[in-house]
């Protein structure tokens, strides 16, 4: 058990090494100067952008040799600093991360542990009648195999244009300001519902379609056979079939919940809803590499940490795992 | 006699469905399982000794109930309703399958697994039932801490060991075995073969249904044997008379091939059966072994009616009389 | 209260993270909200309108001298005097800060008394001082003072105090929110804002703003929305002109040469160009309208006083395709090894590459009907579209054949800025970042540009000098002027009425940044709550 | 009798082409093959030609109808339907390619450092999050074509194809045959041409029609983003456009739906085939 | 008993195999321990053992499918390890050859049965010019009808047959080592026989040499010469096989033949059988004998007493 730990961690810790060092090295090796980029947009005097130059060089210590920045990079790393962002300067990109990340949270999080819940419970449901599933399949492959941000523009546009019942973008409403007061729940709520809704059914559509086809399987298999045959009734055997069925989906869930913030990024596109998402793409625009670190560090980071407390899950809820990596088998 | 029979399975004809046409495995069998005797049935790889089994206990597509009876206890379980069927089984006609090492749900422990199938019977598995459980398991000589542990923990022996607990937990009248010693050692083999002789002897089952391709095995146990051949019953009678005066050619070929300890090549050659099991899609009429059979003549295209030689030995084969009885071993 | 908030969108893409004046990155909205300026300047009839200064002149060739107005107090209460204006500018003189540049020329800033400022030059920039009057942010001294030297453009100014008429309310990854200071010193002098916030909302997308403006929860868009003009009356949107080109012009969208490059060298072939494209076709489709095409010289608004229409009679162009093959012809460009394109008079053959940054829609449109225009008289020109980063870098560099950019020719004061953009001398670089990305070299051009600076506004001597440079850049066209981007406006009026318009302009309809002194802060004061 | 004999020997066949969620994918996969070829060929338009008036419904002669510059709607989903499927094939090719690649050489040497070293680069592709990936490797490059956007998504869509591809070549290795060959002396690449990769081939198969949709999708992602091909024109990019022109705000509901319904129908036809082939291989999946 | 020639043609010297796998955490199984025989022509040796002692592991490193982790394996006194090159090995995989215990999957699906057949011909001799004839010849010395054999695909046929086929391949080849696997535990009681009596009929003809391996007492007694006895990797007895049937020393083999289903000898319905306690036997075993190792009972009987 604590082998199959410390194997994983292994492969974790030297996974978590080689993206670092991506991560640090393909801004810096890339096409496209970040500050003279930023420096051609600004209206100044003549000669203003020199000063500027000279300043955002020394800021970022972009002077200093490769070595010694790679250095730098995990040293401020190990200190939780993920450096300043350049096109949002002067603020640290951890802060910066950590004003978006609850956008992406607060969305996400329902949406993928909503749909997986209900997903799973649907395709348990198609992968045992026949009639249900004549109708249920070709929904969830329809779901699954929309666009996002294309499905995300159907649902702004009827649900937001055409019926006119949600707002259309943002995560609260112009007038609000954020406080814990049912008004300004109520508008959150309202802004944070069709976002919600893309992500729920679209995912929805894939873990319906795992799960059908896990089930499937499952209620083929010897021991569900050998229920029946001791009279154990249909509903004993789904149940049990659900129960092994949904362990696959599991390991989907936490990877799912890792990515969760590269996960909405087109559906937060279409909302304008903050989130890393945009905030990432905006980056990378703007060739603003701490930030493009800084928020692939994170989700790096948020997928290891996931990945990884799936695999301490898995060991308690399946004796398979535990005991193949123990030797006892 | 009458009363004793428990189960009478009457010109039973069950039939695989597929594409290519029907795989008449179970054709036309008849046979009787008395009160408390165990009743060997053995034949070839393919003969329908397990179609016959699931015939009784689970007829799933493509398997087809085409004609016949099995009154079990008067009742004709063919044309029992489901439902009724479903509380039928464990309580009172039960199955050991073949496929022990996978019967059982990977991620749920054995207790609850049990649990989970007597609820399905209306039992509400209290103090005393559980005691009667680890009752059981130390009559296989298991710890009944078995009960807390997954399938994975447990090795070969052991998981077949819990699955003949658990097909009788309920003291069925009929227990039907299906190869339970086939996958396991010999000394495994040995126990398991026994133990199902002690759990009648115990009066734990009444009667038991012994299928194996081991006619060794069912030398040790059996009481009465019925040989299969082709789908076809060929031979029923107690075991020392099939044994050791077996009259129809098959069983006296299957007899004379078995290697003995004692026997070497140099002392003795043995003889297989020339020639190869029929092909049981869409078979005709006539006696299944001609092909392969010294003794053929025309009349085999019909196919033989069972005759009574004893009042215990019955035999379908046209030619039995001129056979007469050969002493094996 | 939604019907005191003005809700706009468009010239903010990301979160607020520095409210200080001095970092030219600073939030949308702390010029002209928060800090404001000697004078704001309007495009719209193209004068410096006195705003902190009552008044202000040249007192001689070289001393400018600004009166500022009494009773001017900072959000923490305290005046704003000489005291602070001249703080202000010897900030940069102690420091390195973006308007450093300025004491190249400038000796000395002087408090006369309270409330008058000298400004005493070497040799003024006139042109360039034009601008500056209307740019630099007035900062309190009695804050600024404490701020050690390195930190100038560090700090974030998270509390900013200024003497504009907003204040910053909050900032979140989707908006920032200003909210009206009730004491400002203007209400008694311009009238009082009306909005009593501001929220600035963060749009990804112009569709969202088309969403948002159909819903109503968007008063104002800066966005360019395609198919304004199609649903414009469906759903009430107000723009500058009713019909076409409906918004006002904001800067010049011009074909950048880059004539270190063969044939782009020769000043005949670059004209000819000019010739071949039809810019109508670029209006009428891909704008549908909502842009003008622009003059020969580039130039509009207010530079147009300097306009010399005899030049532009005579060296102006306009859509010819066979004179622009003719001209070709006679400067040697002809197709030499029969594959149907035009090659260099040696016989190589010619291959251009027209980028803009991939995403820009609108440019990318007008890039393909360009090349087709080139194409047609047998130029093989193809559009690419480089990811906006590496477009920069390769403009930047000098690695493209034409792009299209308008980075530095945005409205101004003075024609000096877009002049000083299309043919900067400051060419010699690895990164150009200042303009004339096509390095057309020439110092009698440069010289001139120079001498218009130093120059007073509209003396005859700078109306001569302008003319010469208008002539020099048609006849040589290192870049050519297509059509004119929109001050991209639309507004809806649920809320708000009493929009600036052409017929009513009572203020300028923007939220860009650097542009709330440009006469948005008017439009504020007019805007009229709905019913 | 002749033809009954043919289909007991191909029994698997039968069961894909009377197979209803095949026949079903396989119909609308193909029409929308030949939309793709056929379409290009009786179009009258180009695809960046000015066909006609902006904002036109759908009519007899623009029957997609036209764009809000008035490009033709169907000419541009025609041909970037011919790009989009060229996507998925290079991708889910290179994708399938090096997931087979990776998969096999580590089941090949499963337990040696080979395997462990490519497992765990495989593991590490696996947890790093693709989109995030995909938009900085995409940022970077200066143009992107069909191939490199191929490429691109591919590099990040191959590892769970290695991981199934471990397993199936770890299985059919430990098949006796195997051993055989090897006893009989068999060349290597014989042994693994013949017993492994042929025995590997309708699994390939599944795995790779996944892999199409896979990077369809992906792609569609990216050039929404605006991070697609530099130039030329695809299904994703149409989209795109529709997006960016406001084409269903302004009600041009045939510049977004149909180009989107095109893309969804055609994932959703080859899952369909997929789970339809998978009850054909599997056939404990098979409909009784 | 078949005439024992001096000379060994394979001989086996402490062969030990422990599966490793991982690269950076290893685990470890020791599948065989310390395991020393030899094979003579003309000879059967039986192997046999329950499931997982280590038996097919030995056939596989005999035909260097697995390389031992120590100890050497030694054909015609050449150590086997040493045989790198190609034509090393064909040579030594002309005169060794092996029968796996699953018929149907030793056959690739997706080719007609003959490619086994025109593999050897390929590999080992190109030269034959009449290859359709030889085949037909080596099939009908394993009693199949080539007519319905060849060209046929393997599901096609069945377990009997293909296993026939196998042998027929090695039949071709001439071999000297022959290692069968459970050669027939895939198989029906009713063609069991005809194949066993074929191949020890093929060991008396051409002198080849097989290692049967079996978990079946019955059938290792019918057909062998010799049999060693297996459990937990190491071999605990090995005989002739008479000596080791009937006169069983160690308790692993004792406990065997008691369970052995034997027509004719029912087992012994007091007993109180119980498969674990022949663990505790075994302990108890190598704790009286501690320090024996392995010790000769008789001139050809061997047997483990202990383990140090
Ligand atoms: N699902 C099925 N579909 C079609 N034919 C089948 C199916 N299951 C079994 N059969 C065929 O039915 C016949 C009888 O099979 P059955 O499993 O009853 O044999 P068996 O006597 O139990 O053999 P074994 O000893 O190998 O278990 C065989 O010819 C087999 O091929
Ligand atoms: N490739 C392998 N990797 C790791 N362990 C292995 C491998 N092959 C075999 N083993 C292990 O080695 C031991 C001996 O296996 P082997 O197959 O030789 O037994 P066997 O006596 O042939 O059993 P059976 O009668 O079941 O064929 C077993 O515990 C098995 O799990
Ligand atoms: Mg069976
Ligand atoms: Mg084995």
């Amino acid at each position: 058990m604590g082998r199959y730990l410390s194997k994983k961690v292994l492969i974790y810790l030297i996974t978590f090494f080689f993206a670092v060092t991506l991560n640090w090295a393909v801004p810096r090796f890339a096409p496209g100067d970040p500050i003279s980029m930023l420096l051609s947009r600004f209206v100044v005097l003549e000669g203003g952008r020199d000063i500027l130059e000279s300043f955002f060089v020394k800021t970022f210590g972009l002077d200093q040799p490769l070595l010694q920045q790679y250095f730098g990079f995990w040293r401020s790393l190990f200190r939780g600093d993920l450096g300043i962002s350049i096109s949002q300067y002067p603020k640290p990109v951890l802060s910066i991360i950590r004003d978006a990340i609850i956008y992406d949270i607060i969305i996400l999080v329902p949406a993928i542990v909503l749909s997986w819940i209900i997903g799973n419970k649907l395709g348990a449901f198609s992968g045992v009648s026949k009639k249900a599933d004549n109708f249920l399949m070709p929904v969830f492959y329809f779901l699954t195999s929309s666009p996002y941000f294309w499905f995300a523009l159907l649902v702004s546009y009827l649900l937001g244009i055409v019926l006119g019942i949600f707002p259309t973008s943002h995560a609260y409403s112009a007038t609000m300001r954020p406080g814990w007061n049912l008004a300004f729940i109520a508008d959150f709520f309202m802004h944070w519902f069709m976002p919600f809704l893309t992500l729920f059914l679209v995912q929805l559509g894939g873990w319906a379609i795992g799960m059908r086809n896990m089930i499937i399987y499952e209620t083929n298999t010897n021991y569900a056979k050998y229920m029946e045959s001791l009279g154990a009734r249909e509903r004993l055997i789904r149940r049990y079939g659900f129960r092994n069925g949904i362990l696959p989906q599991v390991t989907g869930l936490a990877i799912s919940l890792g990515t969760v913030v590269s996960g909405a990024v087109l559906t937060q596109m279409v909302f304008s809803y903050p989130g890393l998402g945009y905030l990432m793409v905006q980056a990378i625009k703007q060739n603003d590499y701490f930030l493009i670190q800084g928020c692939f560090l994170f989700l790096i980071i948020m997928v290891l940490l996931a990945n990884f407390t799936v695999d301490i899950i898995y060991m308690f809820i399946d004796p398979r795992v535990r005991h193949s990596y123990s030797g006892e088998v | 006699m009458a009363a004793d029979v428990i189960l009478d399975v009457q010109e039973l004809c069950a039939y695989y469905r597929i594409l290519k046409g029907d795989v008449k495995a179970v054709d036309g069998v008849t046979f009787q399982v008395r009160r408390g005797e165990i009743l060997g049935i053995a034949g070839e790889s393919g003969c329908g000794k397990s179609t016959l089994a699931h015939t009784l206990m689970l007829r799933k597509p493509p398997l087809k109930h085409i004609s016949g009876k099995a009154l079990f206890l008067g009742q004709d379980i063919m044309a029992m309703g489901a439902e009724e069927f479903r509380k039928l089984r464990l309580s009172r006609i039960s199955i050991i399958p073949q496929y022990a090492l996978d019967a059982l749900s990977p991620t749920k422990k054995i207790g609850e697994f049990v649990t989970d199938l007597v609820r399905e019977h209306g039992i509400h598995p209290d103090r005393s039932f559980f005691a009667k459980v680890e009752e059981r398991m130390r009559f296989v000589n298991l710890d009944p801490a078995v009960l807390g542990k997954y399938p994975i923990e447990l090795s070969g022996g052991m998981k077949q060991r819990v699955i003949m607990v658990i097909s009788t937990i309920l003291n069925p009248e009929l227990v039907i075995a299906d190869e339970i010693t086939s996958a396991l050692d010999v000394s495994s083999q040995r126990f398991a073969a026994t133990l199902l002789v002690e759990l009648r002897e115990k009066g734990i089952i009444g009667s038991a249904i012994f299928i194996t391709h081991d006619l060794a095995i069912l030398y040790q146990i059996a009481d009465r044997l019925l040989i299969m051949y082709g789908g076809h019953v060929v031979e029923t009678g107690p075991v020392e008379t099939i044994v050791h005066e077996p009259r129809h050619p098959y069983t006296q070929a299957l007899l004379s091939s078995l290697p003995k300890v004692g026997v070497q090549i140099k002392d003795e050659r043995l003889e297989g059966i020339k020639g190869t099991p029929p092909e049981l899609l869409e078979i005709g009429p006539g006696c299944r072994f001609r092909e392969r059979c010294p003794y053929r003549t025309k009349q085999c295209e019909q196919t033989p009616v069972t005759e009574n030689i004893d009042p215990d030995h019955s035999i379908a084969c046209w030619h039995y009389q001129e056979i007469g009885g050969e002493r094996v071993g | 209260e939604r019907n005191q908030t003005l809700i706009v969108g468009g010239g903010t893409w990301s979160q607020a993270t520095s409210w200080n004046p001095l970092y030219p990155n600073c939030a949308n909205g702390i010029r002209g909200l928060v800090y404001e300026t000697l004078f704001a300047y309007s495009p719209l009839t193209n004068e410096h309108k006195p705003w902190l200064a009552e008044s202000g002149g040249w007192i001689s060739d070289n001393v400018y001298e600004v009166k500022l107005r009494r009773n001017i107090y900072f959000s923490d209460g305290q005046p704003l005097t000489a005291a602070d204006v001249v703080f202000t500018y010897e900030l940069a003189r102690d420091n390195e800060l973006t308007y450093t540049p300025l004491w190249r020329n400038l000796r000395e800033v002087k408090a006369v008394d309270n409330y008058t400022v000298q400004f005493i030059f070497d040799s003024p920039n006139y042109q360039e001082w034009q601008i500056e009057l209307y740019t630099r942010d007035i900062l309190p001294k009695h804050i600024w003072e404490n701020v050690p030297g390195e930190d100038l453009m560090v700090i974030t100014n998270d509390d900013p105090v200024g003497s504009g008429p907003y204040k910053k309310l909050l900032a979140g990854p989707d908006r920032n929110v200003w909210v009206r200071d009730d004491n400002w010193w203007g209400n008694a002098v311009f009238g009082q804002p009306k909005p009593v916030e501001i929220v600035d909302m963060i749009i990804y997308e112009n569709n969202v703003a088309l969403g948002m403006l159909m819903q109503r929860t968007l008063d104002l868009s800066n966005y360019f929305i395609p198919g304004v003009p199609a649903i414009k009356d469906l759903y009430g949107l107000t723009t500058w002109y009713d019909g076409p080109p409906y918004m006002i012009s904001a800067n010049v969208a011009m074909l950048v040469l880059n004539s270190q490059r063969k044939p782009l060298d020769d000043a005949k072939f670059r004209r000819a160009l000019a010739f071949a494209v039809n810019p109508e076709i670029i209006v009428e489709r891909v704008f549908e309208r909502m842009v003008p095409v622009s003059d020969s010289t580039g130039l509009f608004g207010g530079w147009t006083e300097y306009r010399d229409a005899q030049v532009a009679e005579e060296y102006g162009f306009w859509y010819d395709p066979d004179l622009a093959k003719q001209m070709l012809a006679d400067a040697g460009y002809v197709d030499k090894n029969g594959d149907g394109w035009i090659d260099m008079p040696d016989g190589s053959p010619i291959d251009f590459e027209i980028i803009v940054p991939s995403g820009w829609t609108d440019w990318m449109e007008s890039i393909r009907i360009i090349a087709e225009a080139f194409r047609a008289i047998g130029i093989n020109a193809n559009p690419a579209f480089p990811d906006a980063g590496l477009y920069d870098e390769r403009i930047q560099t000098g690695d493209f054949d034409m792009c299209i950019n308008n980075y530095g020719t945005g409205i101004s004061g003075s024609p000096f800025s877009y002049w000083n953009w299309v043919a900067n001398h400051n060419i010699n670089r690895t990164h150009v970042t200042e303009g004339n990305y096509g390095r057309y070299d020439n110092q009698e051009l440069f010289d001139l540009i120079y001498k218009f600076n130093q120059l007073p506004p509209l003396s005859d001597e700078s109306l001569a000098v302008a003319s010469e440079i208008q002539k020099i850049l048609l006849v040589e066209m290192p870049a050519i002027p297509f059509w004119l981007n929109g001050m991209w406006a639309q507004s809806t009026s649920q809320y708000w009425t009493n929009w600036p318009t052409a017929d009513n302009p009572v203020g300028y309809p923007c939220s860009w940044a650097n542009n709330w002194q440009f006469g948005t802060v008017e439009m504020l004061i007019n805007l009229q709550p709905a019913q | 009798m002749a033809a009954r004999d043919f289909w007991r020997r191909h029994e698997n066949l039968y069961f894909a082409i009377t197979n209803k969620k095949v026949i079903f994918g396989v119909v609308i996969f193909l029409s929308i093959m030949a939309l793709s070829i056929v379409g290009p060929m009786i179009t009258p338009y180009d695809y960046e030609e000015f066909a006609g008036p902006g904002y036109q419904r759908p009519s007899k002669t623009h029957w997609f109808g036209t764009t809000i510059m008035g490009r033709d709607v169907f000419t541009q989903v025609v041909y970037g339907l011919r790009s989009t499927l060229l996507v998925g094939f290079l991708a889910g090719t290179i994708a399938s390619a090096i997931g087979l690649v990776v998969g096999f050489v580590s089941g090949f040497f499963s337990g040696r450092a080979p395997d462990e070293g490519l497992m765990m680069l495989t593991n590490m592709f696996m947890v790093l999050p693709s989109l995030a990936l995909l938009i900085i490797l995409s940022a970077y490059l200066p143009y992107r074509g069909i191939v490199t956007q191929s490429l691109i998504v591919a590099a990040t869509a191959w590892p769970w194809t290695a991981r199934a591809v471990r397993s199936q070549t770890l299985s059919l290795k430990s098949q006796e045959f195997v051993n055989l060959s090897r006893i009989s002396a068999a060349p290597t690449f014989r042994i693994i041409r013949e017993d492994i990769a042929a025995n590997m081939f309708s699994y390939v198969f599944m795995v790779y029609i996944l892999q199409f949709n896979g990077t369809i999708l992906s792609s569609v992602g990216l050039e929404f983003l605006g991070l697609g091909p530099t130039r030329g024109i695809s299904l994703g990019l149409v989209l795109q456009n529709a997006v960016n022109w406001n084409a269903l705000h302004l009600g041009m509901w045939w510049w977004t739906i149909i180009p989107g319904l095109i893309l969804t129908m055609l994932i959703v036809s080859l899952y369909f085939i997929n789970t339809g082939l998978d009850e054909v291989f599997n056939p404990r999946l098979r409909e009784l | 008993m078949a005439e024992v020639s001096k000379e060994p043609i394979i001989s086996i010297e402490n062969l030990t195999k422990i599966f490793s796998s991982g690269v950076f955490f290893r685990e470890y199984t020791t599948a065989v321990k310390d395991v020393s025989f030899a094979m003579y022509p003309g000879t059967i040796l039986s192997l046999i053992g329950e499931s997982g002692s280590g038996k097919t592991t030995i056939g596989r490193m005999m035909l260097k499918l697995l390389r031992p982790t120590s100890g050497s394996i030694y054909f015609h006194g050449k150590d086997i390890a040493q045989l790198r090159s190609r034509a090393e090995r064909r040579e030594y995989y002309r005169r060794v050859q092996g029968i796996f215990q699953d018929p149907f999957s030793s056959f690739n699906p997706l080719f007609r049965v003959d490619r086994v057949f025109d593999m050897v011909y390929d590999v080992f001799m190109p030269e034959v010019r009449d290859r359709e004839a030889r085949t037909r010849e080596a099939l009908m010395r394993v009693n199949l009808n080539p007519d319905r054999i060849l060209s046929h695909f393997p599901h096609q046929l069945s377990g009997g047959q293909l296993q026939r086929l196998l042998i027929a391949r090695a039949l071709l080849m001439d071999v000297e080592i022959l290692v069968a696997d459970e050669l027939i535990s895939m198989l029906d009681a009713s063609t069991r026989m005809g194949i066993l009596n074929l191949l020890v009929d093929i060991c008396r003809d051409t002198g080849m040499s097989v290692l049967f391996i079996t978990h079946d007492l019955a059938l290792g007694y019918y057909v062998s010469d010799y049999t060693m006895i297996m459990h937990q990797g190491r071999l605990v007895e090995q005989g002739a096989t008479a000596e080791v049937y009937h006169n069983p020393v160690h308790p692993y083999t004792k406990m065997l033949f008691r369970s052995v289903p034997d027509i004719g000898r029912r087992w012994d319905p007091k007993e109180k059988f119980i498969p674990e306690q022949v663990t505790m036997e075994i302990d108890e075993f190598y704790a009286e004998n501690r320090g024996r190792g392995m010790v000769s009972v008789s001139p050809e009987h061997l047997v483990l007493m202990s383990v140090e």
